[in-house]
């Protein structure tokens, strides 16, 4: 049992993280929820990433005074450059949202997006 | 609506399982698929040449504080990674952050709506004084953090953001402190500036561009990273200026 | 031989440093803007002959090739460059004439999504062709945001899309990490044979979403129509006519390098046929002339990716010189449309009846790209549409090749419409002083009657784009070749 | 060279429009003098059969040769277009003064010369296709000049249904194409011959689409009402003289050249003739009847007119399907007099709409007394189309019945007689309602049409009658094409033709018909002086009318005669296209509203839906 | 090591369907915040500091305070 949940827990629970987050941005009707659930998917895809980088019983990828050689283990560091440069973006994309979702507000005065009807398709 | 929740679930869930499907499979002779959890092997991955820095020299060991001037300075690879090999991908990065303060600005000033604002009154006492304490206290962590960014966890993204948070609680903290846009756009100017300067003095110099032409001194030093300090200075500069600058439109939206 | 890294480079130096020209000077931007695009054209015609030849591939950071990121410039790509910046050139022509709030902002949003498009075309990595999407696409929702009103909710709703697409990419990503071991293109294509054919599947469809939203295809591209409609013109003239090939080039790249398989390729045709049909259905019935444009080009790229996804050399090369075409005829109509709607004030086609005799510029750029869309003879439209009915009937695709026909048929009834209501009826609303675009149709017309009448010109840059696209043996042997 | 005869029209195009911003008149100046040129350049070119010219483009990895060549059949068209383009330049000149869109239309109209006479040269469906192509295009802005609303929307019918059955062809084409390499028409016509007769047929049909369209055959006629009724005034005698002519043209060219009866030779036949031909002859029949019955309901006097023409194709396609060599000559006949007569009666009208600027006849009257030469010209040419006999119309119709009468076809010689009796009625009506009757109060001052616009309509009186009485100077013509499409040639002399039983003499008849004409002149000139009698001299029971025009009912003139027909009419198949049209865009709506388009949470809903349909169709396959 | 991992990933996915089913937006922008902060710790747990150094400083700080600031701009803002 243990090492199953070893072996699954990383990857199944970014799946569902992911899993959640796109229920919440199909279902929900409130703008500043459906940002939040990106923010969620956002935060599993990056879970992913590092997780399939993840080698076991291997030190993070820093030499320092206790690892002293390249020859150690070391974890995959091009997942975590990816997943640096993905938070960030995350991040960019949801202040740019929230700040959208703040002109709707004005002109609709409601977070509700089903009652945003002003562009038929 | 209840029917449409139902349905979004089952397709989500049905998408879910197909994604988990890539985990299971049992591959074939000869196949590759992705790697169990735990059981990456770097050997044939580009990760193996980045640990022994060895993309363009063929140097295999690295002993922290005695192999020297090696292709990428730093000690932690990551850096080398973020800084080095991919620094293109960092340029990219930075404008994406430039991209949304500038996007953000324009959302929220371009048209003044006349809702009655959500003003900052006078913070209680404690958290002005708190603040007044852990301010600089919060620039020095940030400035270490990028400085140290090869040496120790950390970098350019980090100390920027925590020097904007620093920002934040300022601004939070007490209303009247007002940062003038203008110097926050001089700033982040600056530092893309600097950064894309460098780039292409490395492309004037050595023929390619961002390439590193400073000397990488010895692993685990401060001066270890050649261009990396300086990539990192400017990013954090860059990142601190815009999430505040961010932060600064979101509160006086 | 100048470096070709320079299209990314300059504009972003020009971009960071933009706010500082708006303090020296009101116009400066402007200005700023007009010249790096210029630059960029000059550096591209500069590579040019040499990547006749053979691709060039351009190590970043003084890396090995395969190693770190490296940009791979084929004949696919520069014609891609070329039309990218060839677009925000006259585009930034265009916008000498108009004036923006937040100029400054807006000026350097443009060159960043033209360097963002030009970066999708020519990385050699995977990871960086995910960050160049998301230049481009940040870039797009900010761009949109400038016309204010309405703009906000259609750049919201690409905004969410955009995210999701993203995710899906980044899962793309991890999965081709961790299967092959590399980022870089052609790494992943040289042992994407090894990979698992479930795990090949699931990762195809989870690039096919990611970067089926820049291009275009049919459930993914709902978002198309608020923006270009909302969106100023300028804005929506780079979005058709560069930043949806980018998406194309972006498409193929996957498709026809990284994973080939006939069935993906299906797919593509079918996903390709049916945005081509409900994309003419839609704008058929269209009162609003910018919605009509942007159903329009949507159905154009549904058409393009379906011609494209037939396979064969000739298909490939029609498909391309269609883009080329479309996207002259494209931002000829935006601009054109984008005049007549500040002369009459309104979007609404009926507005615009009898502009014909009062503005005669935009009336006649309108007309003119309308009949090169519609393939009338002596124009480019006609001879990409005769590539496309042949090749689609050489691969004996017959029912593909009555959608084509009958989408055709239907884009004359509503390209018509307008032209008629233009010059053969009376004017209803007094007219408003509108900017001079007279140097912009101009030159796209030139384009137009040139292509059309001599279509030799483009003929050696496609035949190659189209080769090295069918074969990515070659890709791989380019940049791995120099291991 | 060939090429010239075609570019140098479209170049003077540009030129013609540049001056006639300046001046209104230069456009049209222009405009006669380059059909001058071409109608003499042409002629001379008579006799010369082998001039070919050819030039070849590897145009994006096609090797494409484009042929130009002359026959007898293409000289035949390319001097009928170049003759009627002269006389409406001649008559545009003055009638086009107040025309808002006369730069447009003279543009426009060298370039329909230029590329009709490329049409009528191509030797290869590409050529063929491009001039095609250029022609439906401006004849589309030329018809959108006319009339406000209406030429819009007829207009805008004529460009989708050409373009449709264009698109249509150039499929064939391209199949056909790659089948043997060239779009040559003679490559083709082999291919066609050796490949599965089911296959070959179904393509010429996709082939001959465009052309029954432009001749306005049955099904796919109902363009022609509109675009020639609207049309500007001056552009409608070219657009129903010359442009029907050019769907013949094609039809000539896929029946014979691409040896289309070659094919059907040895399908089932009817009553000696491949059943394909016989269902062709049928609808050139339909046509003729509907065009009559429809031309006879209409008020406006260009519409009716536009139906005649309609009708009186119909007569030219039975001539061709029926494959006869009398049949064919006869035809041809039709084509070049229908060519003659329908563009006089086409002046004439524009004559009256220039000087009383209306179209609807129940507006005019008594205009014989004021526009006497119109009148004139109107007259002969109604002769003409109703087929008496010192006009060239009785010739060609007497060739056709001959044809008809020897194979024996009843249903479609009644046809034929139906569509010339009742022709009368329809072409009497504006001729009594126009120009006998009394003169409307505002028509009082008007003067006849100025010199250059009387010079036209006298040229085609003469001709009407010259051909009426020496059909031999058409029958050589028409015998070198026979011969050319290898079809046995008609004997003829100057002024008689061989029909199947019994010579035709015209100089004869004429001379009768000349003494007769001469001894009622006498008598009505020596004769007592009749007195002239006024229209309110008449004893009517009792009810007095005060005013004249009340006599002149020109309103619903065969209203009995109509109401025959009034259901038949009704479900014209003009509202079956609408209905086509209306559902087409319902489709579109109703597709967007079943996506609830305009919902983000949808769009989020379907990119994932994508993903798990095509990860399930990928699983099972 | 994978118990712990294991149960602050059940501990997330909780917070992660609070973050969805909360109706006070503040308590889902904890929520959120909170799912941010445990996946700083995991990453710490999957040996990249680098990165749950940057997850910890943007993604629990910033973004929630972003969210805040955008919930007050809009919704809060109107109740007070």
């Amino acid at each position: 049992m243990l090492n199953f949940l070893e072996e699954w827990s990383f990857f199944g629970g970014s799946i569902l993280l992911i899993l959640i987050g796109l229920y919440g941005v199909i279902t929900r009707k409130n703008m500043i929820k459906i940002l939040i659930s990106l923010a969620l998917m956002d935060t599993g895809v990056n879970l992913m990433l590092v997780a399939l980088g993840y080698v076991k019983a291997a030190n993070a990828p820093i030499l320092n005074s206790v690892v002293q050689t390249n020859t150690a283990a070391f974890v995959d560091p091009i997942p975590q450059a990816l997943v640096l440069t993905s938070i960030v973006i995350g991040t960019a994309v949801l202040g740019l949202g929230l700040a959208l979702v703040i002109k709707i507000y004005d002109k609709f005065s409601t977070l509700d997006i089903s009652k945003i009807r002003g562009l038929k398709w | 609506m209840k029917f449409r929740n139902f349905l979004a679930l089952i397709i989500v869930a049905v998408f879910a399982f197909i994604i988990f499907q890539a985990f299971t499979i049992v591959p074939a002779a000869g196949e590759i698929t992705i790697n169990k959890f735990g059981q990456a092997d770097l050997s044939n991955r580009t990760a193996s040449r980045y640990i022994n820095k060895n993309v363009n020299s063929d140097s295999k060991k690295v002993i922290y504080k005695e192999s020297s001037n090696l292709e990428s300075g730093s000690a932690n690879i990551v850096t080398s990674v973020v800084a080095n090999y991919r620094s293109f991908d960092t340029l990219g990065e930075i404008t994406v952050l430039f991209l949304a303060a500038a996007g953000i600005a324009i959302v929220l000033n371009l048209e003044k709506s006349e809702k009655s604002r959500f003003a900052a009154k006078e913070a209680s006492l404690i958290l002005n004084t708190g603040i007044k304490i852990i301010f600089p206290l919060l620039l020095l962590a940030g400035a270490y953090i990028f400085i140290h960014g090869h040496l120790s966890p950390g970098g350019g993204f980090q100390g920027g953001a925590v020097i904007a948070t620093a920002f934040l609680l300022k601004m939070l903290a007490d209303y009247k402190f007002e940062i003038k846009e203008k110097s926050i756009t001089l700033v982040e100017s600056a530092a893309g500036i600097v950064f894309v300067g460098l780039g292409l003095y490395g492309l004037i110099t050595r023929g390619s561009f961002l390439e590193n032409f400073l000397a990488t001194g010895t692993v685990g030093e401060l001066f270890s990273g050649g261009t990396i300090a300086v990539i990192y200075t400017a990013i954090a500069f860059k990142v601190g200026a815009e999430l505040t600058n961010i932060v600064k439109s979101l509160i006086e939206a | 031989m100048v470096n070709l890294t320079l299209i990314i480079a300059i504009p972003l130096l020009m971009s960071f440093t933009m706010p500082i020209f708006k303090m020296l000077n009101q116009k400066l931007p402007k200005v700023i803007a007009l010249l790096t695009t210029a630059f960029n054209l000059l550096v591209l015609t500069a590579n040019f002959s040499q990547i006749m030849d053979s691709a060039i591939i351009i190590e970043l950071g003084g890396w090995q090739a395969p190693l770190a990121i490296n940009l791979y410039v084929g004949p696919l790509a520069l014609l891609a460059a070329f039309l990218i910046n060839g677009s925000a050139f006259i585009l930034s022509i265009y916008n000498l004439t108009q004036d923006y709030k937040f100029d400054d902002k807006f000026y350097l949003l443009f060159l960043m999504i033209t360097a963002g498009a030009s970066g999708m075309v020519m990385t050699g990595d995977l990871f960086n062709l995910f960050v160049f999407i998301e230049i481009t696409s940040i870039a797009a929702y900010s761009l949109t945001a400038f016309a204010g009103r309405d703009s906000y909710e259609a750049s919201f709703k690409y905004l969410v899309i955009g995210g999701i697409g993203s995710v899906f990419m980044l899962l793309g990503i991890g999965f081709t990490y961790s299967a092959v071991g590399s980022l870089n293109l052609a790494e992943i294509a040289a042992s994407a044979g090894l990979i698992n054919p479930l795990l090949l599947q699931i990762t195809a469809l989870l690039f096919l979403i990611g970067v089926g939203i820049e291009a275009e295809l049919f459930p993914l591209n709902f978002w198309v129509p608020d923006l270009y409609t909302e969106a100023p013109t300028a804005v929506s003239g780079i979005m058709s006519g560069a930043v949806s090939a980018a998406g194309i080039y972006a498409l193929a790249r996957i498709f026809f390098t990284l994973f080939p398989a006939q069935s993906f390729l299906n797919y593509l045709l079918y996903l390709g046929a049916i945005t081509l049909i409900l994309g003419e259905l839609i704008a058929y019935q269209q009162k609003n002339i910018k919605r009509m444009l942007a159903y329009s080009s949507l159905a154009q790229m549904g058409l393009i990716v379906a011609v494209i996804s037939l396979g064969t050399e000739g298909a490939v090369r029609a498909g391309l010189f269609q883009l080329v075409n479309h996207s002259i005829l494209k931002i000829l109509l935006f601009i054109s449309a984008g005049v007549l709607i500040s002369a009459a004030g309104s979007k609404n086609i009926d507005d615009l009846a009898g502009l014909g005799s009062k503005k005669k510029t935009a009336a006649f750029g309108f007309t003119i790209a309308a009949m090169g869309i519609l393939g009338v003879p002596f124009l480019n439209g006609f001879i990409s549409k005769f590539m496309i009915i042949s090749s689609s009937l050489n691969a004996d695709q017959f029912l593909l090749t009555v959608l084509i026909l009958l989408a055709a048929v239907i884009e004359i009834a509503y390209y018509l419409k307008v032209v008629q209501k233009l010059y053969f009826e009376d004017l209803k609303i007094e007219v408003k002083k509108t900017a001079v675009i007279t140097i912009p149709v101009v030159l796209l017309t030139l384009m137009i009657f040139g292509l059309g009448i001599y279509p030799q010109l483009i003929a050696d840059p496609l035949e190659k784009a189209a080769a090295e696209l069918i074969n990515n043996g070659s890709y791989i042997m380019t940049v791995l070749g120099g291991m | 060279m060939l090429t010239n005869y075609i570019f140098i029209p479209i170049a003077a195009a540009f030129i013609a429009y540049i001056l006639n911003k300046r001046n209104r008149k230069a456009g049209a100046v222009i405009t006669a003098l380059v059909s001058a040129y071409l109608l003499l350049s042409l002629t001379a070119l008579y006799g010369r059969w082998d001039i070919t010219q050819s030039f070849n483009l590897s145009l994006m990895g096609y090797k494409i040769d484009f042929l130009l060549a002359v026959n007898p059949l293409s000289w035949l068209f390319a001097v009928m277009t170049a003759a009627i383009s002269i006389l409406i330049a001649l008559f545009s000149i003055n009638s086009q003064e107040n025309f808002k869109f006369s730069s447009v239309f003279n543009l426009n109209f060298l370039i329909i010369i230029g590329s009709m006479i490329g049409i009528v040269f191509a030797r290869d469906f590409l050529t063929l296709f491009i001039f095609w192509e250029l022609m439906t295009w401006t004849s589309f802005y030329l018809i959108s000049a006319g009339k406000k609303k209406m030429a819009g929307r007829a207009a805008y019918r004529y460009i989708i249904l050409s373009a449709g059955a264009a698109y249509a062809f150039l499929m064939a084409a391209i199949f056909i194409f790659q089948q043997t390499g060239s779009f040559a028409f003679d490559s083709a016509a082999e291919f066609l011959v050796a490949n599965s007769p089911a296959q070959s047929i179904m393509l010429l049909l996709v082939i001959s689409l465009p052309f029954i369209v432009k001749a306005g055959i049955f099904p796919l006629h109902i363009w022609v009402k509109d675009a020639h009724g609207n049309a500007p005034k001056e552009f409608s005698p070219f657009l129903s003289g010359m442009m029907l002519k050019i769907g013949i043209y094609g039809m000539i060219v896929v029946f014979y050249q691409l040896s289309f009866f070659k094919i059907i030779e040895n399908t089932i036949a009817y009553r000696g003739l491949p059943l394909l031909s016989y269902l062709f002859a049928l609808l050139g029949a339909v046509t003729i009847i509907t065009g009559t019955i429809l031309a006879i309901r209409q008020e406006d006097m260009k519409k009716l007119v536009a139906y005649s023409s309609i009708s009186q194709m119909g007569y030219i396609i039975i001539g061709i399907a029926i494959a006869t060599p009398l049949g064919f000559s006869g035809s041809m006949l039709h084509l070049m007099n229908h060519l003659i007569f329908k563009s006089t009666i086409f002046l004439a009208l524009a004559a009256v709409i220039y000087r009383t600027g209306t179209t609807k006849m129940y507006e005019m009257g008594g205009l014989i007394f004021r526009m006497p030469l119109t009148f004139a010209a109107y007259l002969t040419a109604i002769i003409a189309l109703a087929g008496i006999p010192p006009t060239n119309g009785f010739i060609s119709k007497w060739v056709i019945y001959q044809a008809l009468i020897e194979k024996g076809y009843l249903f479609l010689a009644i046809a034929a007689f139906f569509g010339s009796i009742a022709s009368f009625m329809y072409v009497f009506k504006p001729l009594s309602t126009v120009f006998l009757g009394q003169l409307k109060p505002q028509h009082q001052n008007i003067k006849e049409v100025p010199l250059l616009m009387k010079i036209p309509m006298l040229i085609l009186i003469l001709v009407i009658v010259l051909f009426g009485v020496f059909p031999g100077i058409q029958m050589n013509i028409i015998n070198q094409i026979s011969g050319y499409l290898g079809i046995e040639t008609v004997n003829y002399t100057l002024y008689s033709i061989q029909g199947a039983n019994g010579a035709w003499n015209s100089l004869l008849i004429f001379n009768i018909f000349s003494a007769g004409f001469i001894i009622a002149l006498l008598l009505f000139s020596f004769a007592k002086k009749s007195k002239l009698v006024g229209l309110l001299d008449t004893y009517s029971s009792g009810e007095y009318i005060t005013d004249a025009e009340s006599y002149h009912y020109a309103y619903q003139y065969y209203r009995p005669f109509d109401r025959l027909f009034d259901n038949l009419a009704a479900k014209s198949l003009t509202d079956f296209y609408e209905t086509l049209t209306k559902n087409l865009v319902r489709s579109g709506e109703g597709l967007r509203r079943a996506l609830a388009a305009g919902k983000l949470q949808n769009y989020a809903l379907y990119s994932v839906l994508l993903f798990v349909i095509l990860a399930a169709v990928g699983w099972i396959i | 090591m994978p118990l712990i991992s294991s149960f602050l990933i059940l501990i997330m996915l909780i917070a992660a369907l609070a973050a969805l089913f909360f109706d006070n937006l503040l308590n889902s922008i904890i929520a959120a915040g909170l799912v941010s902060l445990i996946a700083s710790v995991l990453f710490y747990f999957l040996k990249a500091p680098d990165v749950a150094m940057t997850e910890a400083a943007i993604g629990a700080g910033l973004t929630t305070a972003i969210f805040v600031l955008a919930l007050y701009k809009t919704e809060r803002g109107k109740s007070e």
